[in-house]
């Protein structure tokens, strides 16, 4: 008991605060020793890294896991990882909020007679399963898309117990694209693209940046193309808005379900002013031709716009042109596919920027036409057991008839690790482990196979999904009982022989690329697209989502604390509104929309949308449940909904959006632009693009800051920066950033410490995607103000924040121009188990009353620095990166000592390029950015 | 420090809890007094103020009769004031031999000041009787007697609390972590409020009771001097346990036991006690309680006291259990010779007891326990029976693949003992079946030693 | 506790000392024992203290500050306005009794015990809010500069820290100030009263017997301590407004605030004086020692501070536009037209214009006018503390983290709650203390 | 009647303090700084008597943060033979036995030490001995706190010893 004890329990200031008293949590009474000290020299609060699989989405990165007290902490990209090499994209990084999620089911459940889902035991499971297949009928299993070992058992599972395997079930089955090119080449794969050498890139609908394909690749490759410089250019063609198209260099906008004709236009284009070998030429001859003006007015885009892209992919000696996403994901849909694998061919693609070698493994995975004949099976009542294998159809189609079909099978069994709407139905769920705490491997592309491996033992009393089958094999009597770790090793051992030892060290193993590029073949496919023009009116896009892909994991809510970058609508579900759409209708954000489209309604607060076109009306998948339709020619799932009615309700809904202000108002608040100034004054700018660099002694009258040995510094490539947001999850999940929920979001207190700012253009047409953190300035005008100086500046050039001097006046919060400090209002520290196991032990968790903001990963500094000392010397470049420049897919952040001249970040704050935030406010700040535009986008 | 050191004998635990004693003792003669120095003397002055700026015989009277219950006579001052302070440093420089960043000149040091302080106050008694002539001066000495006495008491003071804090004492070169310290500053305004307190109770008890009520003749001062006293000692008594909670408060967590928190609380209540007291002297017409108040002042200063030395004791308890250790090996030690000597004689071998008893938990001689067989080791110790003393006396680790022996804290009497049996056994036959036969007697030992 | 009142001892003959017993028989008579209204109305002040203050605080400290509507980017609510709010009141009490006695000005007699009076309470309310307003108030005692061994100290570069001690200051000085005023006023109450109460005032009156000797060093302290307060007038408030105008929040960082705000101190502390006293004189019966040509006066200085405030409104607005500065000028354009103009025409209104009929010399001798006039500045006054404060915030540099912010209830009920203290404390005044400095009045008489 | 009220006020004004003084006590003997142990393990005789090393158990002082607990197998390697009929060893070995581990009770329990990162290592690195900070476990029967580990203590010493006292060395 110590003096301010004392004080608080007299309650000096008021009685009240006697009942501050019980904010503190205690740490446990007792000293727990080991039996026997663990044999590999661990050594306690030191951090271990697993090197294993992400499981996400299909795209499999490899992850490392840091681990801490036997406990996944952090995920990180692992480094040199033939896909993501070292990157992870938002979903991976929130993998951990999966892993510790409070919705993960904790044992095996079983319907009682009230019909509803008990807690049961394995023991009482797997008999109950293992009779239901001895019942006879049609059994059937349904997963999700498997790779590597578990497809393997899978196939072994239902030949044994006769259980048959559908086609795995995507939302994003690339149905049309694998359709197209197995026309077209004879290979139904999903080709994965490598814009590294390219110099024209053209996307069609292929939101490449966010959901197609791996993201993460794809922002790396970029990356390394920009590095090399040269001419490049982006042209991307969508009927919605999405954050690739505001990366792209252009960004044209399509009516929606018009792409074909813009693509059919380029491929006469490209066919008349390049060389074609004959084959090429006959299929071309074959598709209708499309002319500028009649491409241009049907699509809405101008007609120069138009020519400009045909001429440059005409010219261009290495180009990358891909559709997908939206665009093909209606009934022209398959046309479109076709059109652009025919544009591939004609510019010589394949093998170069399209690399079919390296595809992404689709082939078990069906289409919803699929799904609509087992509905149909399932309605005439013919399926036995229905296996539902860590798939939730239900959610993901939201097609009130299938779930009711659901109800038509004999017996249901539910296999997945949280629960859903699908799960929910079931007679019977077995947990599954998180992919942390299983055996197993994952192949990403052909070539690559990942080793998943556990991290931690499992949570809960659940098992693999390896186990779950083999262990009701075993039931069953279909096979002798083993386990699935057991299983892998052998495979491993049967497919790398001797090799197979260092894969579980190395985390994957890589054996090249196989195949060739496939070469063209003869195919008819009669092109529906010219036949009617698309109707017009209100549509729907239902985009994919940033954040939760197809809608999975909308349930974490790290991620919905998470803005999205386009809206900055964190919490809530929301209908992105055009600018002229919503002034014809009247509506403001946060006025309610009542959406009519068949059978199906929903009422969403409006938040508008720069950049979308006329009454285009834009969803993400996951936030609101949108009955998928499907094309009936390419079985593809539909992501446009036509013939929509919309009118406001005249109801105003409070909205969780973040921003303050679409534009940036004059404000200078994008990286190289400047103030803008009017009066007397106008004309004359202060500040000044140049670069600007460390001291300011010529105008301070302070002396100039005084850095010994490091002055630590950030710098970030606004060409690079993707707006993909895996930067925030990285920074929250490392700094155990305070979730505070909707509630406090809808009162402006969110707490990441990273954010992406949207800025548009007042016409819409293009944005910048601004990441600001704290920015540690020279001169900090937080630093002064603070009376107990629990915010100062330490020699290494940090703008420290030490929590538990902080008495919460929140001067500096208002003296911040970047305002990038956060104020814990409550104690946002109680979580629910098992999420309170989230924490990184090497940061604080703050709690009520204190200001809080971006460290620099202190605590990572803290680390190099106690190693550097081990070894007798000064940390050096390479020894500490922050959490989101690790991250971050596009390599755009770079951190580093400042005075150290060949240090990465030396470099970029010496570039032309490079300025500072708010220059003329003389804060001197330590984070530089490079502004866009580095002359090669053409 | 180190001339002191020289004249003190390492004492045991018990001379320990003598000293201890003694501090108390000590304390209960000196703080009173001092107490009542500067209480009186401060009233004194306050009195003789507000008769010089609006005369008031009363206000003289009183004034005249504190500065002769305070200041006494020379003698008092000696003997009550002076002396017990010279015998603190030698108490606390004999509990404290050998402790490391021991702050003993601290104590030392504010002596001559409380004494310079105490003369001032001497001569302020003297100037009494001429004030009317030399006021100025008379007023100059009485506060600067006071200023000096209390600022090197507070010195002395926060000197002797600091014994409680031992995990300060390597900063204590820096004076402000010396003075400016909650603990001390609470247990001066303690130290001062009972001081005033007290010197009500002297008043009632000396002024009316000791010279006898008869020397109070008249009627009006006799009720003035009651009233006065009796108010000015209620009024002290109030703030008594409030300093008293703050200084228990401030006090480091090593310090305490539950009897120190007993002791703490004691003093309060015994403080409520000479309150009512207090309260009863104001109502009853007739002058008493003088006797009961001043003596139960007396015990609340024993018990504050004790309070302070038992904390001192507690925090360095470590330190006193070190000091009993050495003298109990010292007299182990003792107690070896002397055995070894009467084993010898009677013929009996101390070294394979001494084997049997300690040795045999960890070592066989040919087969391998806790500690390497010893036939293995021996060797390298072959007629080298200091050596191998040397290492049964402090061991280091000398094999890896063994945990490191420890110290059996044998007498080097049995130590020698041990390794001339085990040296012997060595030379023996390895069967070791009949070592009485080979046992050196100590007659050879002698002769063994002196051949190499 | 209750008043006896002793027999008024016969007046001399002597008109003089006639006049003189009556302006004492007047102010004691102040003092009678309250009515059961009267305690009723300070029984309800005082719950409602208790309840609205000290339960919602104890309630915000619980849950934390996030009870109230602070976020980002305005972090600062309407406590600060409350604050700023407060300690501008405090000031006329300087004003009148310092300053006003440096300037040997008579009407200051009739004022500035009641002054003086509010300017103590006013500081006590001011100096609550910062505390209130801190998220780890347990901890307050961190701003004050105390010796530890942690190598902690505060920051005197923050203005923040300025306010701890402005605020300090400013409130021993006043407090002492006051003390001494009332010394030789308690001894002639003394007189009036008998039994546990006269025991209370004549410990009160430092035994007080008005001899030559007391006279000359009381005259002698009185005019030092005038002397040290008066600076004060100007300090304290010029510290406060340093809060901002150090910050480089646009709206806030400019140099005109400090002359600014002590104006609008000035302004709202004369407003405050008016609202207290002319009650004060209706229900007390104290029309001869408050004459009406005393409130005339105070409502010119009203009038001329209200023309300063109105043209601080106007400069700021044009130093915005010619600063050609985007951040600066937007504030300021935001406020006229943005999210809360209400609250600033509000203020335009209560300050700039409601008060310019006191150039009719009717309308100044008017109390009801005044009185009127008074509380529309009061308001007037609150609302130009919360657009200079709120709105500054709501709109800073960086477009992304632009906010408005709502007070919620816990902030309005502590709001509330001061208000009752305030009340609370003044009616106690009025009927404990001589609400007139009896002997400054007698003074008056020749 | 007032007599009564008085003598009432001066009694409840006294127990108040003596009650609060109590209260104190209390809330030392329930957070005591030397608690008792499941087993009365004896530095006195370990680092006394036998003055074994503090690394010796504590093996990862100079390598972590945390200096450790040793592991009951540290223990039984010596006490598997020595001491074995004394009851602590009997208690520790029946525990080995049943393979679970004792329970000690911590004896530095630091209130709001998430604020805190404090490293063994670093301090054992820069020759702090171990003594300057845990006091004369030689002579500690029973371990207790000896030093109040409070902020004032760390940046004294930090200051004495030109160690760094910038506060992001140990808050973050």
């Amino acid at each position: 008991m110590d003096r301010r004890d004392f004080l608080r329990w007299v309650g000096v200031a008021s009685g009240a605060s006697v009942l501050a008293g019980c904010d503190l949590n205690r740490k446990s009474e007792k000293l727990i020793p080991y039996l026997v000290p663990p044999e590999d020299g661990l050594i306690p609060g030191e951090a271990t890294f697993v090197a294993t699989s992400c499981t996400e989405c299909p795209a499999n990165c490899g992850v490392n896991a840091r681990v801490r007290d036997a406990r996944p902490v952090k995920l990180e990209g692992l480094a040199g990882h033939p896909v993501n090499d070292g990157a992870l994209c938002i979903r991976g990084q929130a993998g951990l909020n999966h892993l510790y999620s409070v919705d993960r089911i904790r044992q095996p459940l079983m319907k009682d007679a009230a019909g509803t889902l008990a807690p049961a035991t394995w023991e009482q499971a797997l008999p109950r399963i293992a009779s239901a297949i001895e019942a006879g009928g049609e059994h059937a299993l349904l997963s999700g898309r498997t790779s590597g070992s578990l497809a393997a058992l899978m196939d072994e599972f239902s030949a044994r117990t006769g259980v048959r395997r559908l086609p795995e079930f995507e939302l994003f089955s690339y149905a049309a694209v694998r359709e197209a090119n197995r026309a077209l080449f004879g290979v139904a794969v999903v080709p994965s693209l490598s814009p590294d050498d390219a110099d024209l890139v053209v996307t069609v609908g292929a939101d490449v940046l966010e959901t197609y394909g791996n993201p993460v690749a794809f922002s790396r490759a970029l990356a390394r193309r920009r590095d090399k410089g040269g001419r490049f250019a982006w042209y991307h063609v969508e009927p919605h808005a999405s954050l690739t198209g505001f990366k792209a260099s252009h960004r044209l906008v399509a009516r929606p379900g018009t792409e074909a004709h813009v693509l059919s236009f380029l491929l006469h284009y490209v066919a008349n002013h390049r060389p074609l070998d004959a084959r090429t030429a006959a299929h071309v001859s074959r598709v209708p031709v499309v002319t500028a003006e009649r491409a241009s007015e049907i699509t809405g885009i101008a007609r120069e716009s138009l020519d400009h892209m045909a001429e440059a992919l005409a010219r261009a000696s290495n180009p990358l042109l891909v559709a997908g996403g939206v665009s093909v994901a209606h009934d022209g849909g398959l046309d479109v596919a076709h059109l652009a694998a025919l544009i591939q061919a004609a510019c010589g693609m394949p093998g170069r920027t399209v690399d079919f070698a390296r595809a992404t493994d689709y082939s078990r995975v069906g289409s919803m036409a699929d799904m609509d004949r087992l509905a149909q099976r399932l309605e005439a009542g013919r399926v036995g057991m229905l296996m539902l294998f860590r798939v939730d159809p239900v959610a993901r189609m939201s097609d009130e008839r299938f779930a009711k079909a659901l109800g038509r099978a004999a017996f249901l069994v539910g296999v997945g690790d949280m629960m859903n709407a699908t799960l929910e139905r079931c007679d019977v769920v077995l947990p599954l482990s998180h992919a942390m705490e299983s055996w197993g491997d994952a192949e990403p592309v052909a070539g690559v196979l990942n080793v998943v491996q556990p991290a931690m033992t499992p949570l809960f009393d659940t098992l693999s999904d390896g186990d779950v089958l083999l262990r009701i094999m075993a039931e069953a009597g279909a096979a002798p009982q083993t386990s699935y770790q057991q299983y892998v090793a052998d495979r491993w051992a049967r497919e790398y022989g001797p090799g197979a030892g260092d894969l579980v060290k190395k985390g994957y193993v890589d054996r090249g690329a196989t195949a060739g590029a496939p070469a063209l073949r003869e195919a008819d496919h009669r092109f529906g697209f010219n036949a009617a023009a698309p109707a017009g009116g209100p549509v729907l896009v239902v985009a994919p989502s940033l954040r939760w892909y197809d809608g999975r994991g909308e349930s974490l809510e790290l991620l919905r604390e998470i803005p999205d970058p386009l809206s900055t609508v964190t919490w809530d579900a929301w209908v992105s509104v055009g600018s002229e759409t919503a002034a014809s209708l009247g509506v403001r954000d946060e006025d309610e929309l009542e959406l009519r489209a068949g059978g199906w309604a929903a009422r969403l607060p409006v938040r508008r949308q720069p950049g979308l076109a006329r009454d285009v009306f834009m969803v993400q998948r996951g936030v609101v449940a949108v009955p998928a339709g499907w094309s009936r020619v390419s079985g593809e799932g539909s992501a446009l909904v036509a013939d929509l009615t919309v009118q406001p309700t005249g109801r105003r809904v409070r909205t969780t959006i973040v921003s303050g202000s679409f534009t940036e108002d004059g404000r200078g608040a994008v990286p190289g632009r400047h103030p803008a100034h009017f009066g007397p004054l106008a004309g004359m700018t202060h500040g000044g693009g140049e670069a600007v660099h460390g001291s300011r002694e010529d105008v301070s009258f302070y002396p100039a800051p005084n850095y010994p040995k490091y002055r630590w510094a950030m710098a970030i490539d606004m060409d690079k920066c993707t707006g993909c947001s895996a930067c925030i999850v990285a920074c929250s999940v490392e700094n155990n950033v305070p979730m505070s929920g909707r509630e406090q979001h809808l009162r402006g207190r969110e707490m990441q410490w990273i954010r992406i700012e949207p800025y548009y253009a007042p016409d819409g047409s293009a944005a910048d995607f601004v990441p600001t953190m704290c920015q540690h300035c020279d001169y900090a005008p937080c630093e002064p103000v603070c009376p107990v100086y629990a915010t100062y500046h330490n020699d290494e050039g940090l703008n420290a924040q030490v929590y538990n001097r902080c008495v919460g006046t929140r001067y500096c919060g208002n003296n911040c121009p970047y305002k990038q400090r956060r104020f814990n209002f409550f104690d946002f520290r109680e979580r629910r188990h098992p999420l309170t196991l989230m924490v990184n032990p090497d940061v604080s968790q703050r709690g009520k009353g204190v200001m809080e903001k971006c460290t620099f990963c202190v605590q990572r500094i803290r680390k190099a620095r106690d190693v550097a000392k081990d070894e007798k010397r000064d940390i050096r470049e390479g020894d500490v990166t922050t959490a989101c420049a690790q991250s971050c897919p596009g390599n755009a952040i770079v951190f580093g000592n400042l005075l150290d001249e060949n240090s990465q970040v030396y470099q970029w704050a010496h570039d032309p390029r490079s300025t500072r935030l708010l220059e003329e406010l003389g804060t001197s700040p330590a984070v530089f950015y490079l502004k866009k535009g580095n002359g090669h986008d053409a | 420090m180190d001339f002191l050191s020289q004249h003190i004998i390492p004492p045991t635990a018990t001379h320990l809890q003598l000293l201890e004693f003694l501090a108390v003792v000590t304390y209960t003669i000196h703080l009173p007094y001092i107490a009542l120095v500067i209480g009186s003397a401060a009233v004194a002055m306050w009195l003789t103020f507000s008769d010089h700026e609006m005369p008031n015989p009363l206000f003289a009277r009183l004034a005249g009769d504190l500065i002769g219950i305070g200041l006494g006579s020379g003698l008092p001052m000696l003997v009550l004031g002076v002396l017990p302070m010279m015998v603190l440093p030698f108490i606390y420089g004999q509990w404290f031999v050998g402790a490391p960043h021991f702050p003993l000149k601290y104590i030392v040091l504010p002596i001559p000041g409380v004494i310079l302080g105490l003369a001032l106050l001497g001569l302020y008694r003297r100037s009494f009787r001429g004030r009317a002539a030399r006021f100025h001066l008379h007023m100059a000495l009485g506060t600067g007697g006071l200023l000096v006495l209390m600022g090197s008491y507070f010195a002395l003071m926060s000197a002797i609390i600091r014994l409680q804090d031992p995990e300060k004492w390597f900063r204590l070169k820096n004076v402000v972590i010396l003075l400016l310290n909650w603990n001390v500053i609470w247990k001066f305004l303690l130290f001062v409020h009972l001081g005033f307190a007290l010197t009500g109770a002297a008043i009632l008890f000396f002024v009316l009771r000791w010279r006898g009520r008869e020397s109070v003749t008249d009627a009006e001062y006799a009720a003035f001097a009651r009233r006065f006293g009796a108010g000015l000692g209620l009024a002290f008594c109030f703030a008594v346990p409030v300093f008293n909670l703050f200084y228990v408060f401030t006090s480091p967590d090593v310090v305490f036991d539950s009897t120190v928190y007993l002791l703490g609380a004691a003093v309060t209540v015994l403080t409520m006690i000479i309150a009512y007291a207090f309260v009863a002297a104001l109502r009853s017409g007739q002058p008493r309680f003088g006797a009961t108040t001043f003596s139960l002042f007396i015990l609340v200063f024993v018990l504050s006291s004790t309070f302070d030395v038992r904390s001192m004791a507690n925090a360095n308890r470590e330190h006193a259990r070190l000091i009993e250790t050495k003298a109990e090996s010292e007299r182990l030690e003792r107690e070896a010779e002397i055995e070894a000597a009467m084993a010898a004689s009677a013929g009996r071998n101390l070294g394979e007891e001494t084997f049997n008893g300690v040795c045999m938990q960890c070592h066989r001689m040919n087969d391998r326990l806790v500690g390497p067989p010893l036939a293995t080791v021996l060797t390298k110790y072959a007629n080298n029976v200091d050596g191998l003393q040397n290492f049964v006396l402090n061991p280091v680790k000398i094999n890896p693949e063994y945990p490191p022996m420890p110290n059996p804290g044998l007498s080097s009497a049995r130590a020698k003992a041990v390794a001339e049996y085990l040296l012997g056994q060595m030379a023996a036959p390895a069967d070791g079946a009949q070592p009485e036969a080979q046992t050196p007697t100590p007659t050879e030992v002698q002769s063994g030693q002196k051949s190499h | 506790m209750t008043h006896k009142t002793a027999p008024v001892p016969a007046a001399a003959g002597h008109p003089a000392s006639e006049a003189r017993l009556q302006i004492e028989r007047d102010v004691i008579s102040a003092m009678q024992k309250p009515g059961l209204a009267y305690w009723a109305l300070v029984g309800f002040c005082a719950m409602v203290f208790v309840v609205c203050l000290l339960g919602a605080w104890a309630w915000q400290i619980y849950k934390g500050i996030g009870v109230g509507g602070q976020q980002n980017p305005v972090g600062w609510g309407i406590y600060i306005v409350n604050f700023v709010f407060w300690v501008g009141i405090a000031h006329s009490g300087t004003l009148i009794s310092a300053v006003l006695f440096l300037f040997r000005s008579k009407f200051r007699a009739s004022f500035n015990r009641a002054a003086e009076a509010m300017t103590v309470i006013a500081v006590m309310c001011a100096g609550m809010y910062p505390l209130i307003h801190l998220g780890r108030a347990w901890y307050f005692f961190w701003l004050l500069p105390y010796p530890n061994q942690r190598l902690l100290w505060t920051n005197f570069k923050s203005p923040l820290e300025w306010d701890v001690f402005a605020v300090s200051t400013y409130l021993t000085i006043s407090v002492v100030f006051f003390y001494v005023g009332l010394i030789p006023d308690f001894a002639i109450v003394k007189r009036y009263t008998k039994g546990f109460s006269r025991h209370v005032y004549s410990a009160l009156s430092l035994g007080w017997v008005g001899s030559k000797r007391q006279w000359r060093n009381y005259n002698m302290l009185y005019a030092l301590l005038a002397g040290f307060a008066a600076p004060l007038v100007l300090s304290v408030h010029s510290v406060v407004s340093w809060d901002f105008a150090m910050g480089l929040v646009p709206g806030w960082h400019t140099t005109i605030f400090a002359p600014y705000f002590v104006a609008g101190a000035i302004f709202s502390g004369c407003a405050m004086v008016l609202t207290l006293c002319i009650p004060m004189r209706k229900i007390q019966k104290l029309e001869r020692v408050m004459p009406i040509d005393h409130f005339e006066k105070l409502a010119k200085t009203m009038l001329f501070t209200s023309m300063i405030v109105g043209y601080a409104y106007i400069v700021e607005f044009l130093l915005a536009y010619y600063s050609g500065n985007v951040y600066e000028f937007g504030i300021f354009a935001d406020r006229a037209t943005g999210h809360y103009k209400y609250q600033y025409w509000g203020m335009v209104f209560c300050n700039m214009i409601v008060p310019l009929p006191l150039f009719i010399k009717r309308l100044r001798r008017s109390l009801a006018y005044l009185f009127i006039t008074s509380i529309f500045v009061n308001i007037g006054m609150w609302l130009e503390r919360f657009v200079i404060i709120i709105t500054s915030l709501s709109k800073e540099f960086v477009p992304y983290a632009w906010g408005t912010y709502r007070p919620q209830p816990v902030e309005i009920s502590i709001t509330i709650g001061t208000f009752a203290f305030f009340f609370m404390m003044f009616l106690l005044f009025a009927k404990f203390l001589p609400v007139v400095a009896i002997t400054e009045k007698k003074e008056e008489v020749h | 009647m007032a007599r009564r009220v008085i003598s009432a006020a001066i009694f409840g004004y006294f127990a108040l303090f003596a009650v609060l003084i109590l209260l104190l006590g209390f809330r030392w003997h329930t957070h005591r700084k030397a608690p008792d142990q499941p087993i009365a393990f004896s530095h006195e005789i370990h680092v006394g008597k036998l003055n074994l090393q503090c690394l010796f158990c504590h093996e990862d002082a100079d390598k972590a943060m945390t200096a450790g607990v040793p592991s009951m197998k540290k223990c039984m390697d010596c006490h598997v033979a020595v001491k074995t009929e004394t009851a602590g060893v009997q208690q520790l070995t029946e525990y080995w036995n049943n393979k679970e581990p004792v329970p000690w009770n911590r004896v530095h329990r630091i209130r709001i030490r998430e604020h805190v990162h404090f490293s063994h290592k670093r301090h054992v690195s820069a020759g702090v001995a171990c003594e300057q900070c845990h006091g004369q476990l030689a002579a500690m029967p029973r371990v207790r706190q000896v030093s109040s580990l409070k902020m004032g203590w760390c940046v004294s010493c930090h200051t004495e010893n030109n160690a760094p006292t910038d506060c992001l060395i140990c808050h973050r």
